[in-house]
């Protein structure tokens, strides 16, 4: 029963979707006051889908210094309606419920392992259509794997909204916000609870609906091209043309494995692909590791993630940062199975790409200045390690290593994401306008305590400190990689073991510390920007301390393995001890903290003009400075493409429809019309013309006659 | 008269009543013209559903039954004369089952939302009561099963349409005349030139089998072959290719297809609506009803290169729409697109295949043709009603600003964030969103006709990619981004302009999560269909 | 030779001749005098063929009245100062290969083929029934009861009416 | 050598392609309408003459030839009135005769 009722956790958020947007949202609009303009009329009933709000309908000049364009950015109201209001509480209290029931859940689980069967339960499942006999089935079971992700999903949810509350404050589009957000968490659960490949394919796609809704929140906001920043109507656009190419993908290894199978079924085609070419299955596998490297952002397909930046930073976290991305990594441990059936090639392309983005994305964000790009490629990073935990861990290990990282990376890092969104916020109210550049940060930490503290350990754990989860989680995929047999993911993942210690420190010492203060530099500092920072309020810090607890703790629970279907003896060799004992795990933590010490010494003891100048005046440190900053000049690889490739196959192909196509029928029309006015010309009018076509034709007609009469008809 | 105690027929005869009413009515009363309208086309979609749910109640949501099981229908003899030793007989049959019912269904509803969004047209009575003519002849098409009367109303349409976009439509210059007439004289001559061909393969049919009537037709499919000019071609592919010249222009298909964005450009919202939503669908019905049920052999020998031709239609259609300028036009060219999802799937049904993947399944390669078939049919219903609320969007956007020029818009979700919010809506369903009625007919076509035509599918999926991204751009560069001042003092969308757009959303909506009984109620017809159509090609 | 084929000879030489001068005579008067000879001429072939009733219609109605109207239009529609009346358009070597065409391909017709009409009785031969046949004639456009063709000659003469009427309607001055 | 019917249908058609010729060639429109009535008298004579030679003896009562030639005579007459009134018409008009110069019936 207990498990039976959790369709619950999956409508919930969309009830409180429905109440936001059929309910508290209207009431929230209608009771605004209406200035000047015939406002917006907004029908009742129902509108089924989200809502982009009028923002700027009434007043903004109640925030002084706010210019035209900072009102066009984020829209502002006075004060939060009543109706807004209820919409967060909505959506928090429908979304506290949840997350208690998915902890409940998991608690079971691990206590009563028995109550569950391994291969889990359906709980809610509908025809959605079947034609001769196939079946189209939307269903949704409950099995370890996905309560795993379910925890996830919903306590960051939980936590993102709650925080949201801080971040989003008086904002226009408060009840807009959480509508989304709560579209969002459903999405999401639609993936966790997916039974077959359709309904996974949607919650794909929906997650990929609810990330262009809130990338794009502010509709109005402006690109900024001295900060390489796109607008946030350009960057969802990009992000979910980016997936869509995955999607092609992924519904291509969909159809392999559907018409080759007949069934969407996770099971049934589990079942089926035993009598599969292997070779075969693995293309189809490929495949649909493509929607995986768009939607988790892998290279080529990472373009995407630093843009996505553009929307509110809450919604970096949730999403960009903790599960919508990490839905890839997900739905590849769903479909190990068939990875494992597929010929080897499957997961070996699956562990390569995810190193070589580990490393790649680890390198470019070693010199960014954007405070929130530096997160993202980050993401992009650990997300590849993800992948390499799952491509490297074969039978033996299933999934475990990979989800590992997924499950304990969501937390430091949605952590690491409201951390930054706790400094923007505070500098946003400090400088009246919209600061992500570390160049103007410096020294926070005296000044944001809490929230230098909990970035702090944020940061220790993705660098792989020991004792911190990310430490466990990592450092286990980094040994798995040696001891399965692949030396060179082995070295680039400890490559990136070390560049990732390097820049997660540059940055925080970037914005909280700097040189001269306490610490050898690493508290405090010089601030090089302007205005009085203070600390965040409660609502923005609360989910911070929270966060810290699973970043720190999550690591030692390594029942995790055995909890998604490792079986038990392999479990022994992934476990703390094995992991202490295991000399390539000191080499990880030495990497590590090589990184972390240099990053120290460098940032912690030199200014940051200084180390500018040095890198300029270099010309070979310019040249990979430059490379690096343009991200490997991949995001102008792809606009020239865009821009010149395919908007030019696109104006060719228009140019053919208008000159060849639609030019054969004007020109048909045209010819007929040319020819009927070139015979008018032969009417002459004058009778005796007449008379000598007519009696030419009879005389012509009556030589032929005689012809025919002498020869042919004798 | 047994004629007019069939509810079929008062559907057709409903619809000329109130144009003829609209007429009735004093010309200073212009509002009682327009309830008048309103009024007959309510009462004539009230009849469909009243068919529709007749035979529900009767049959079950399976039981719609066939030509041969037609589940409601009225056939009587109208045309009788012999000429020597020929007769000539057309009959007045008219009948629905699940693949026409959908469409008079769609048809009836979107002529009453277009009634409604026509509300405040200019000589609006003439307006009215032609659409309500325009209806009344598509709603002959869809029910008519003799191939003359078919013919007959396939012609019917014509008229009010003609000059609907001739009156009615933008004065912009194209080629030296009003863009109204140019476009409304290529839509005209095209479907003629079409539509002699229909008539040539109709007469042709009618000599071979002697019958002019669906029923006795689909059971005497005709064989054989006859030469021409000394070229030896078998009698099915023959009168398939004369009749689907008249379908390929009306779907339409490339290289016929550019008739359509002209004409939308050209025409009032309204008739865009219709156009996109039930005139194209006249020709992939026919294609289905006609070719695929008549022509089994012909259509699977043309299949192959149908199945190329969808994937140009697809294809070349979503990548014409990246460069357009004009909102109207670039949806244009995305129905162009959408309808080769449908050829698609008829050439899955009929087609050979490339034979890639031939293992034994449960139910078969029988199954996956099936499925395709079922998803065109779909993709008719659902292109419909997307491309009608994208059509109504823009007309809004048009009836204010008078311009559809994309480039000059810019952010004006800030004004209007009601529209915007519908207008993502419906490029998101039209782009194939799941839970949208998009997704579902393009998901069954791809998955199925993967099987049979392997290469030109896994070609056609890609436009999922430029589908997002034309349409999507679109959005982006009229609602979103930096706010335009030039559009300070626009308005949002108004109350009665809403009632179209939330209809056709909330359709949108409900096939999108729950098409089984949309999918049941059609499939219970093509079932036989495909059934007899492989029989006949094996 | 007997003496009706001299005649028709003599008649046709003549006729032709006048013929050719109505068409070549650069002055269009003595062109309408030509055409005046070519009537008779006709009037006298006629007669040779046993219809009299023809031949004295003939010189009525052509020689006398149509010839008259002719003559009267030519003098109303005089043109001063033109030498050359009745000149030839560009067209003449066209025409004058389409004549001869067509006058072949009629002789051809009715000489060679095996199609053609074929008589070669003679005149002698033709048994005559009646001294002349005006009688014959008058019964045949006017008899209300027998096979005859009074409905036509009615046609005719309302033909005639209309002709009148209207030559009096375009030839009046406004 | 008698009189045959081939006489006689030699002269009407050698009267025919005169006439013929004179009404294409001619340029002024009375002589036209005089190459006209060659031509139909050119007709009469065949008419007349395929009359006088009717090989069926009983039908030589009808005298179906004479009688259209009598009705061409008719036609004819009212032709010749009412296209010479025409000419007249044109002429005071146009202050010409000349066909070349009368193309009305042009687009």
């Amino acid at each position: 029963m207990l498990y039976q009722l959790s369709w619950t956790i999956l409508f919930a958020p969309l009830l409180a979707f429905a109440v936001i947007i059929f309910g508290t949202r209207v009431w929230d609009l209608r009771s605004r006051p209406k200035v000047a303009l015939p406002a917006a009329e907004h029908g009742h009933g129902e509108h089924h889908t989200d809502d982009h709000d009028t923002h700027a309908v009434t007043d903004e000049h109640g925030h002084g210094g706010h210019s035209e364009q900072d009102e066009d950015d984020d829209p502002h109201v006075p004060q939060l309606s009543a109706g807004a209001k209820a919409s967060a509480y909505a959506a928090l209290v429908i979304m506290a419920l949840a997350c208690i029931y998915s902890w409940v859940l998991l608690f079971s689980t691990v206590l009563h392992p028995a109550d569950l069967a391994a291969a889990g339960k359906e709980v809610f499942a509908y025809n959605w259509l079947s034609v001769g006999g196939l079946n189209y089935i939307v269903g949704f079971h409950l099995d370890r794997l996905g309560i795993a992700m379910m925890v996830v999903v919903t306590t960051i949810t939980f936590l993102v909204q709650f925080y949201s509350q801080g971040y989003m404050e008086n904002s226009a589009g408060y009840a807009r916000f959480y509508a989304y957000l709560s579209l969002f968490a459903f999405s999401m659960l639609v993936i966790v609870f997916a039974e077959n490949f359709l309904v996974i394919f949607c919650g794909w796609e929906l997650v990929g609906l609810s990330s262009y809704l809130l990338i794009g929140f502010w509709i109005n906001k402006r690109a900024k091209p001295e900060e390489q920043r796109p607008s946030p109507a350009s960057a969802n656009l990009q992000a979910f043309i980016m997936n869509r190419i995955g999607d092609v993908g992924f519904i291509l290894g969909i159809m392999i494995l559907f018409v080759n199978t007949g069934s969407f079924d996770f099971i049934a085609v589990q079942h089926g692909v035993v009598h599969m070419d292997k070779t075969l299955l693995g293309i189809a596998m490929i495949l649909v590791f493509c929607g995986a490297m768009g939607k988790s952002a892998q290279f080529p397909l990472h373009t995407w993630l630093p843009s996505a930046m553009e929307g509110p930073t809450p919604v970096s976290a949730l999403i960009h940062a903790a599960t919508m991305v990490a839905a890839g990594v997900y739905m590849i441990a769903r479909t190990s199975p068939l990875f494992a059936t597929a010929a080897p090639f499957a997961w070996e392309v699956v562990a390569s790409i995810g190193a070589f983005t580990a490393f790649f994305a680890a390198t470019i964000a070693l010199v960014q200045s954007d405070f929130k790009r530096v997160l993202a490629f980050s993401t992009i990073s650990q997300l590849g390690y993800m992948f390499v935990g799952l491509g490297v861990a074969g039978p033996e290990y299933g999934v475990g290593p990979g989800m590992f990282h997924l499950f304990t990376h969501a937390f430091f890092k949605a952590l690491l994401f409201l951390g930054a969104g706790s400094v923007l916020h505070g500098l946003h109210h400090a400088m009246h306008k919209e600061v992500q550049d570390v160049r103007l940060m410096g020294g926070l930490a005296s000044k944001m305590p809490i929230t230098a503290a909990t970035w702090l350990i944020a940061v220790l754990a993705i660098s792989g400190f020991p004792g911190f989860s990310g430490f466990y989680s990592k450092e286990e995929i980094i040994g798995l990689a040696l001891e399965q047999g692949h030396p060179v993911i082995y070295a680039l993942t400890l490559a990136t073991a070390g560049l990732t210690a390097f820049y997660m420190l540059r940055a925080f010492i970037l914005a909280f510390g700097g040189k001269g203060g306490k610490f050898m530099g690493l508290w405090g500092g010089p601030y090089r920007g302007y205005g009085e920072v203070k600390e965040s309020p409660l609502y923005m810090t609360i989910p911070l301390m929270l966060l810290v607890i699973p970043s720190v703790l999550a690591g030692y629970w390594t029942g995790f393995y055995q909890y998604v279907n490792v079986s038990a003896e392999n479990v022994a060799n992934l476990s703390i001890p094995a992991l202490f004992q295991a000399t390539d795990t000191w080499i990880g933590v030495i990497v590590s903290l090589v990184g972390l010490g240099f990053a120290w010494f460098l940032y912690g003891r030199v200014d940051l003009v200084k180390i500018n100048q040095v890198v300029q005046s270099n010309a070979a440190l310019r040249t990979i400075h430059r490379i690096l900053f343009n991200r490997y000049y991949v995001d102008d690889l792809y606009n020239w493409i865009v821009k010149y490739v395919v908007l030019g196959l696109a104006a060719l192909a228009q140019a053919f429809d208008r000159y060849i196509v639609d030019g054969i029928v004007n020109g048909v029309a045209s010819g007929v019309t040319g020819t009927g006015s070139g015979i008018r010309r032969l009417e002459t009018g004058r009778v005796q013309s007449y008379m000598i076509g007519f009696f030419g034709g009879v005389a012509v007609l009556a030589v032929v006659f005689v012809v025919l009469i002498t020869t042919v008809w004798k | 008269m047994a004629i007019f105690g069939n509810w079929l027929t008062w559907i057709i005869l409903l619809p000329v009543l109130g144009a003829i009413g609209i007429y009735v009515v004093p010309k200073r009363y212009e509002n009682a013209a327009r309830w008048t309208a309103l009024v007959f086309s309510a009462a004539t979609f009230v009849v469909a559903m009243g068919v529709f749910f007749y035979i529900l109640h009767a049959r079950g949501i399976n039981g719609f039954g066939s030509l041969n099981d037609l589940p409601y229908a009225i056939n009587l003899p109208w045309i009788n004369f012999a000429a020597g030793t020929t007769h000539f007989t057309v009959h007045y049959f008219l009948g629905v089952d699940g693949l026409s019912l959908p469409m008079v269904i769609l048809n009836a509803l979107l002529t009453m939302l277009s009634v409604i969004g026509g509300w405040k047209k200019k000589n609006v009575r003439a307006y009215m009561a032609l659409l309500l003519l325009l209806e009344a002849g598509v709603m002959g098409v869809f029910m008519a099963l003799d191939i003359f009367f078919f013919f007959l109303m396939w012609e019917v349409e014509l008229a009010p349409m003609f000059i609907l976009i001739g009156v009615w439509g933008s004065d912009v210059v194209k080629h030296g005349v009003p863009g109204r007439v140019y476009s409304a004289w290529k839509f005209l001559l095209y479907t003629f030139f079409g539509s002699v061909f229909m008539l040539a393969g109709f007469i042709l049919l009618y000599f071979h089998a002697g019958s002019s009537d669906m029923t006795v037709l689909s059971h005497h499919l005709i064989g054989g072959s006859t030469t021409i000019l000394g070229v030896s071609i078998s009698l099915q592919l023959l009168t398939f290719l004369l009749v689907f010249i008249a379908f390929a222009v009306k779907i339409p298909m490339f290289p016929f297809h550019t008739w359509l964005p002209d004409a939308h450009t050209d025409a009032p919202t309204e008739v865009s609506v219709l156009l996109a939503g039930v005139l194209l669908k006249m020709g992939a019905y026919g294609l289905i009803r006609f070719c695929f049920t008549l022509f089994p052999g012909g259509l699977s020998q043309f299949a192959g290169v149908l199945a190329v031709l969808a994937v140009i239609n697809i294809l070349y259609g979503a990548a014409i729409c990246l460069v357009q300028t004009d909102m109207k036009k670039l949806i244009a060219y995305s129905s162009v697109s959408h309808m080769g999802i449908i050829l698609l799937g008829v050439a899955a049904a009929a087609g050979g295949g490339n034979g890639f993947f031939t293992g034994a399944l449960a139910g078969g390669d029988l199954a996956f043709r099936q499925a395709a078939l079922t998803g065109a049919t779909l993709q008719m219903f659902s292109h419909g009603i997307i491309t009608g609320m994208l059509f109504f969007c823009v007309g809004v956007v048009y009836d204010l600003a008078h311009t559809r020029e994309i480039a000059i818009f810019g952010g004006i979700a800030k004004r209007m964030p009601m529209l915007g919010t519908l207008f993502t809506f419906a490029a998101m369903a039209s782009l194939g969103l799941p839970g949208l009625a998009g997704f579902v007919a393009e998901y069954m076509v791809f998955t199925s006709s993967f099987r049979v035509w392997t290469i030109p599918t896994i070609l056609a999926v890609f436009t999922m990619i430029l589908t997002a991204a034309y349409l999507l751009w679109m959005i982006k560069r009229v609602f979103f981004g930096t706010f335009n001042k030039k559009w300070d003092w626009l308005p949002d969308i108004s109350k009665r302009e809403l009632i179209p757009l939330f209809a056709l959303a909330g359709l949108i909506v409900f096939v999108g999560i729950y098409p089984a009984p949309l999918i049941n109620v059609i499939s219970s017809s093509l079932t036989p269909i495909i059934q007899s159509a492989v029989t006949f090609i094996k | 030779m007997d003496l009706a084929t001299l005649l028709f000879w003599i008649f046709a030489v003549i006729m032709v001749g006048a013929a050719l001068l109505v068409v070549g005579l650069r002055d269009i008067v003595h062109s309408a005098l030509a055409l005046v000879v070519v009537f008779a001429m006709a009037a006298g072939v006629y007669v040779l063929l046993d219809a009299e009733f023809i031949a004295i219609v003939q010189i009525l109605i052509y020689v006398g009245a149509v010839t008259i109207l002719v003559l009267f239009a030519l003098m109303l529609t005089r043109i001063e100062g033109q030498r050359h009346t009745n000149p030839t358009n560009k067209l003449w070597p066209v025409a004058a290969v389409i004549c001869v065409a067509i006058g072949a391909v009629i002789v051809y017709a009715f000489s060679e083929s095996k199609h053609a009409v074929s008589t070669t009785i003679a005149a002698s031969d033709v048994v005559k029934q009646l001294p002349n046949n005006v009688v014959r004639i008058g019964q045949l456009l006017y008899s209300p009861t027998n096979y005859s063709y009074v409905l036509p000659f009615e046609i005719a003469s309302l033909v005639l009416l209309v002709a009148i009427v209207g030559a009096i309607v375009i030839g009046r001055e406004d | 050598m008698h009189l045959t019917l081939e006489h006689v249908l030699v002269l009407g058609a050698v009267l025919f392609c005169i006439g013929l010729y004179g009404a294409i060639t001619k340029r002024n429109a009375i002589a036209v309408l005089m190459s006209i009535e060659i031509m139909l008298n050119a007709v009469n004579i065949t008419m007349v003459g395929f009359s006088y030679f009717d090989t069926v003896k009983l039908y030589s009562q009808h005298l179906t030839g004479q009688i259209f030639a009598i009705f061409i005579i008719t036609v004819a007459a009212a032709e010749a009135a009412v296209a010479l009134a025409m000419v007249i018409a044109i002429y005071r008009k146009r202050a010409t005769v000349d066909v070349g110069e009368i193309d009305m019936m042009k687009w």
